[in-house]
C-alpha cells in the first residue's frame, strides 16, 4: 500500500518533469501577476509596501487554481483515471498522493519563489517570514481544497471557471489569514496565532479533502 | 532533402570564425574589466559603483541585440525555411536571457546605492524583466514540443510576434519619464560620456559581442551533432526493422 | 438474455443486473457467469449496454439493481482484493502520451505491485518491442492499443475486462491478441471481451445484451 | 506500392509522395489515382501511414516531397476548392458533445454552404434517426461513429476519405455503410478509406503503404 | 465566405452557451477576482480609490487569460479543429471568426460589468466613461493576442500555464494604456490619446493575429 503511495508520487512527480517542467511555469506565473500590480497600479514603493502582502498571496493563490485544472481532467481524458480508480487501494490515497504532487510541483516552489518578489514588491525586511511560513501552511491546503474542486469539476463542462468558482469562496479564509499574519509581522506583532489556526485548518483538510475528492471522483466515473 | 541543409557550409564557417571570436572576446573582455575596474576613474557623483556600468551596458545591449538576432534569424527561417538559421535563434536564447538575467542583477545592485532600492517599476526595468518572460516562453515552446520541426516554426512566429517589445524597451525612457537614465551613448549628438569611461566601455561591449558569436557557435554546433546523432539513430532503428522483417 | 451455465464452478457471477443511464433503463435481469479458464464475449448492437456493462463488472458503474460476485461473495465488500486480481482494457488506451510504451507498463506493473514480465517481453507479445522507448505521443492508433493491450502481461490478474480489444488492430496484431488470450485462458485465467469482430482463437461463451421490454411492468426503472 | 492505373481519367492523382513524421520517413515514393466511382483502400500494418496519407490527401499535412492533383491541377493551388468538394472523417468523431446529433449536422452542412440531405434522413440511413434529438454526449461509441459517418450525406462531395469508418460499429451499421458507400459511387463519388476490417459493397482498388527501404541511399534523411 | 463567417461567429456562440453560461463564469470571475482585493489590501477607501483602475483592469486581463485555453484546445480534442481547417474558406477568417465569438463571450461581458466593479471599489465618478471606452477598445485586443498564443499551444504540454507566460508579457501595453486612461480621466485630462494609441493597436492586430494565428494552428494539425 505504502509502496503503492510513493509510486503514485512519484508518477504524477515525473509527468510533471516530462510534461515540460511544471514548477517553472507556475514559478513564472506568479512572478508575472504580481509584477502586473504594480504596473496597474503605478510604482510608488509605499503603496506598493501597503499592497504587498495581498498581492503576493492573491498570486500564490491564482497559480495555484490555474494549476489545478489538469489535477484530475487530463487522466480522465485518455482514460488513466479509470485505471487510477481500479487500483487495489482507497481512491482516497489516490488524491492524497495526486495532491501532494501538486504540492511539491506548485505551492512548494511558489513558497520559495515568494521572498524575492516581496523585494520586487517592498516588502517590509520583518515580514519575511511570516510570509514564508504562512505560505508553507497556507499552499498545502490550497492543493487540497483544490482537489476537491478538481474532481467535482472533472468532465465537466467548462469545468476550468467552474473549479474557479467553487474553490475561490473557500481560498478566501486562508488569503485573510496568510495576509495578515504578514502584515502583523511587518508591523512588529507576533504571528503565532495565525499559524496556528492555519495548522488546523491543514491538519482538518487533510484527512476531509482526500475523501470527499474520492467521492466526487467516482461519479465523474460513473 | 533540404530540409536538413547541408550544415557543412555552416561548419566551415564557424570553425574559420571560431579562432577570432574567442580571441576577441579573451582580449576585450580582460582589457575592458582591468581598464574599467582599476585604471578608469571613479564617477564624482557615483564614487565607484560606476564601475557596475562596465557590466550593466553591454549586458543591456547584448540582451536586446541577441534577440533582435533571434528576431531576425527566426524570420528567415520562416520564409526561407533555413534549417540553420532555426538553430541559430533556438541557440540564442538561452544566451539572451543570460544576459537579460545579469542586466537585471548588475541594474538592480547599482540601484540600491543609487536610488536606495534593489527594484522600482519604472518602464525600462519593467519591459526589461518582460523580455526575460518572453526570452523564457520562447524557450519553453522549444520544449513544449517533440518534434523540431513544428517547435522550430511555433517558436520563430513567438519571436517575431515579441519583437514588439524592443522598441518598448529602447524607446521606455523617452515616452516616460522614468528613472532610469537615458540613452548617453547611442544617442543623435554621439556619445555623452567622459572618455575615460567612454574606452573601456566600449571594448567592453565588443568584448560581449565576441563572446557572443564564440558560444553561439559551440551551441549551434552541438545542436547540429545532436540531430545527426539521432538521425543516424532512427536510420540504424529502421534497418534493424527491416532486416527483422525481412527474416 | 441469459449466459448459459456452465459446468464449471463460476468465479465471476452477475445477477439479476439493471443498468440506468441518464434515467434510461439500458438493459435489467441480465445474468451470466463465468468460472476459471472462459471467455465470455458479449455481443449486441451499437448502444445496447455493452461498455456499461464492462464498467460495472470492472466496479466503475454501480449497478442500478443487482449483484456482482467474486469467488462467491460480493465485489462490493472487498473491492480492493478484486480489483488486485482483474485489468479492465477500456475504450480508453489509459497511456501517458508523454512516455514512452516501456514507461507506461512499468508504471502500470509498480503501481498495482506485483509484475509478471517485464515490459520488453509483453511488446514483445504484440509485435511492437522495438518501439518500447518511443514516446506514446509519437504511436499511430493501432500501435497505441498494442501499448495498451500489452498491459495485460505486464502485471498478473485472473480476470481480463477487454472492450472493444480489436480496435484499430490490423491483422497479425489480431492474431498475436488472439493467442494472448489463449495462453492466459489455458494457465486459468477468465477473459470478458466486447466486441463486433471476431476474436481469434478457440471460442468461448456468448452473452447477448437486448434492450429491456419497455412494456414489461418490473424492467420500469420507476418501478 | 503502386495503385494500378484505371483506365478512366484520373480525377485524384498522388505521385511520388513522401511523408516525414518526427523527422523520420514514414513512406516514400508513393503514387496513387482515383477516377469517378472508383474506391481506394488503404491497407498497410499499424503504423504503415494509412491516417498519414489520408490527412495528407485532406491537405492537414503537408508533403515531404510530392504532389496530390484534383482534376488536373495541384491541390495546393486552390486548396479552398478542394475542400468544398471533400469530407474527411478522421480517427476523431469531430462532433461537438453538448450538441445533439441533428444540431451537429445541420452545422456541419450549413458551414459547407450546401446542403444535400436533412440531417433526419441522414441519420435514418444510419440506422439512428430516433437519436436525432439525443445529445452526443450521451451516446454509446458506435452510436458516435455513425452519427459522424451520417456526415457524409448532409452536404454534398465528390471525394469521401474514411479512416478506419468501421471502428466500433456493429454489423448493421457496417452494412448500412456499405451501400451508402455504393450508392456514392454509383453517382459518381469518390472513396478512400484507411480499413482493416473489409468494407461491404463492390469492391475497390487497393493501395498498400510499406515502409521505404531503409538501405536505399537516398532514402537516408541524413542524406 | 461571409454566410460561413456569420455561422462560425453562431456556431462557437451556441457552444459556449450550451456548455454552460460562458459568459456568466467569465464574469464571476473577474468579480471574485477584484473583490479578493479589499479582503487583501484593507478597506479603506482613499487606498481602494487608487488602486481601482489598476485592479479592475488586471482583473480582466487575468479572466480573459484564463478563458483563453479553450479556445482552440476543445476543438482539437475532439476533431473539430480538422473540420474547421478543411472548411473552404481561409483558416486567417476562421481564427477571427473564433476570436470575434471568444470576445462577444468575454471581453464584451467583462466591460459591461466593470463599471459595477468601479463602484465596489470608489472609483472617482469622472472615470467611468475612460474606463469602459478603454474596456471596449482594450478587450478585443486581449481577443486578438490570446488567439495567437491560444494557437501557439494548442495541444502541447501543459499547454494553458505556457500560454500564460507567452500572452502576459504581450498585454502589458494594453494594460498600462487603459489604466493611465482611466487615471487620466479622474484627473480631468482629456483621454483621446489613449483611446487612439488604442485603436491603432487595434486595428493592427486585427490584421496580424489572425494569420499568425492560423499559421501555428496548422502547425498543430500538422
Ligand atoms: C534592474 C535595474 C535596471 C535595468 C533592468 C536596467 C536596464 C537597462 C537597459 C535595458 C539599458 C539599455 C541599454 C541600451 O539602450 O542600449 C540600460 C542602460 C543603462 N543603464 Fe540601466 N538598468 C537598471 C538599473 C540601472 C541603474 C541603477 C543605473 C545607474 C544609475 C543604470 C544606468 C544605466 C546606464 C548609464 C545605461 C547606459 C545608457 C546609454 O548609454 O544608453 N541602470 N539599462
Ligand atoms: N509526431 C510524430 N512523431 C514521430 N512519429 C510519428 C508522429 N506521428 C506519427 N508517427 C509515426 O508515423 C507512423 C505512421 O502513423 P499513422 O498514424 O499514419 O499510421 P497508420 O497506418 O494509420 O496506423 P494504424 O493502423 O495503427 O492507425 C507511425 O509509425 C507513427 O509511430
Ligand atoms: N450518461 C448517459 N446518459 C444517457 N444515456 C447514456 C449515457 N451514457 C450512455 N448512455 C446510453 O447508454 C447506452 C449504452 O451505452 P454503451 O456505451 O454501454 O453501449 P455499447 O453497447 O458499448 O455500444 P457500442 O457498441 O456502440 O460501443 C447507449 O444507448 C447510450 O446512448
Ligand atoms: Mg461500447
Ligand atoms: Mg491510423
Amino acid at each position: 500500500m505504502s509502496r503503492t503511495f510513493l509510486m503514485l508520487i512519484r508518477r504524477d512527480l515525473l509527468l510533471a518533469h516530462r510534461q515540460g517542467g511544471g514548477s517553472l511555469l507556475a514559478i513564472a506565473f506568479f512572478v508575472l501577476v504580481v509584477s502586473l500590480f504594480p504596473l496597474g497600479v503605478g510604482p510608488a514603493p509605499e503603496m506598493l509596501e501597503r499592497i504587498a502582502a495581498g498581492t503576493i498571496w492573491v498570486a500564490a493563490l491564482l497559480s495555484v487554481l490555474l494549476s489545478l485544472d489538469r489535477m484530475f481532467q487530463a487522466d480522465l481524458e485518455d482514460g488513466s483515471l479509470d485505471q487510477l480508480a481500479l487500483l487495489p487501494i482507497p481512491l482516497a490515497l489516490v488524491v492524497l498522493a495526486k495532491t501532494i504532487a501538486h504540492w511539491l510541483t506548485t505551492g512548494l516552489p511558489l513558497t520559495l519563489t515568494a521572498p524575492l518578489l516581496g523585494l520586487l514588491m517592498q516588502l517590509s525586511p520583518d515580514a519575511y517570514g511570516a510570509l514564508v511560513a504562512g505560505m508553507l501552511l497556507g499552499t498545502p491546503i490550497l492543493s487540497l481544497i483544490g482537489a476537491i474542486g478538481a474532481a467535482l469539476t472533472v468532465g465537466v463542462r467548462r469545468g476550468g471557471v467552474l473549479l474557479t468558482l467553487i474553490v475561490t469562496p473557500l481560498y478566501i479564509p486562508i488569503l485573510i489569514f496568510g495576509v495578515s499574519a504578514v502584515e502583523a509581522a511587518a508591523q512588529g506583532f507576533a504571528i503565532s496565532a495565525h499559524m496556528l489556526f492555519l495548522s488546523a485548518l491543514l491538519s482538518g483538510t487533510i484527512v476531509i479533502a482526500p475523501i470527499a475528492a474520492a467521492w466526487s471522483l467516482k461519479l465523474a466515473l460513473d | 532533402m533540404h530540409r536538413f541543409a547541408n550544415p557543412t557550409r555552416f561548419l566551415r564557417l564557424a570553425a574559420a570564425v571560431l579562432p577570432f571570436s574567442a580571441a576577441v572576446a579573451a582580449l576585450c573582455l580582460g582589457a575592458g574589466l582591468v581598464w574599467g575596474l582599476f585604471f578608469a576613474p571613479p564617477d564624482y557623483q557615483q564614487g565607484d559603483t560606476v564601475r557596475i556600468m562596465f557590466i550593466h551596458v553591454p549586458s543591456a545591449m547584448m540582451a536586446m541585440g541577441v534577440y533582435a538576432g533571434m528576431a531576425i534569424s527566426s524570420a528567415i527561417a520562416l520564409i526561407w525555411r533555413h534549417a540553420i538559421a532555426d538553430l541559430i535563434a533556438k541557440a540564442s536564447a538561452p544566451i539572451g536571457a543570460t544576459f537579460t538575467f545579469i542586466c537585471l542583477l548588475t541594474g538592480s545592485l547599482w540601484g540600491k546605492p543609487m536610488w536606495g532600492t534593489w527594484w522600482v517599476w519604472d518602464a525600462r526595468l519593467t519591459s526589461m524583466l518582460i523580455m526575460l518572460f518572453i526570452y523564457l516562453g520562447y524557450m519553453a515552446l522549444w520544449q513544449a514540443f517533440d518534434d523540431q520541426t513544428k517547435a522550430a516554426r511555433a517558436a520563430a512566429i513567438l519571436a517575431l510576434v515579441g519583437a514588439i517589445n524592443l522598441p518598448v524597451i529602447k524607446f521606455s525612457v523617452e515616452w516616460w519619464n522614468t528613472l532610469h537614465q537615458p540613452a548617453s551613448l547611442i544617442t543623435m549628438e554621439g556619445p555623452k560620456i567622459h572618455e575615460s569611461l567612454l574606452w573601456p566601455l566600449l571594448l567592453m561591449i565588443v568584448g560581449f559581442g565576441a563572446y557572443y558569436l564564440t558560444v553561439l557557435i559551440f551551441r549551434v554546433r552541438a545542436e547540429i551533432h545532436q540531430r545527426r546523432t539521432r538521425m543516424l539513430r532512427m536510420a540504424q532503428a529502421d534497418r534493424h526493422n527491416a532486416m527483422q522483417a525481412a527474416d | 438474455m441469459q449466459g448459459q451455465v456452465s459446468t464449471a464452478a463460476a468465479v465471476l457471477e452477475g445477477r439479476d443486473l439493471a443498468a440506468l443511464r441518464g434515467e434510461r433503463l439500458i438493459f435489467a435481469n441480465l445474468d451470466f457467469t463465468v468460472s476459471a479458464g472462459e471467455l465470455l464475449k458479449l455481443v449486441g448492437r451499437n448502444g445496447a449496454g455493452k461498455s456499461t456493462l464492462m464498467r460495472m463488472i470492472a466496479g466503475l458503474v454501480t449497478p442500478f439493481a443487482g449483484q456482482i460476485s467474486w469467488h462467491g461473495s460480493p465485489v462490493r465488500d472487498d473491492p480492493d482484493g478484486f480489483c488486485a486480481d482483474m485489468i479492465y482494457a477500456g475504450h480508453q488506451d489509459g497511456l501517458k502520451t508523454a512516455l514512452s510504451a516501456a514507461e507506461n507498463l512499468d508504471l502500470f506493473a509498480r503501481l498495482r505491485g506485483i509484475r509478471s514480465q517485464p515490459a520488453d517481453q509483453a511488446l514483445a507479445a504484440f509485435g511492437i518491442a522495438d518501439l518500447a522507448d518511443l514516446p506514446v505521443r509519437y504511436m499511430s492508433a493501432g500501435q497505441r492499443r498494442r501499448v495498451s493491450l500489452a498491459r495485460l502481461l505486464v502485471a498478473p490478474a485472473s480476470l481480463w475486462l477487454l472492450d472493444e480489444p480489436l480496435t484499430a488492430l490490423d491483422t497479425s496484431a489480431i492474431e498475436q491478441l488472439g493467442s494472448v488470450v489463449d495462453a492466459h485462458r489455458d494457465g486459468g485465467g477468465m477473459v470478458i471481451a466486447a466486441t463486433h469482430a471476431d476474436l481469434p482463437g478457440s471460442p468461448g461463451k456468448v452473452l447477448e445484451i437486448v434492450p429491456p421490454d419497455p412494456f414489461e411492468d418490473d424492467a420500469e426503472p420507476s418501478a
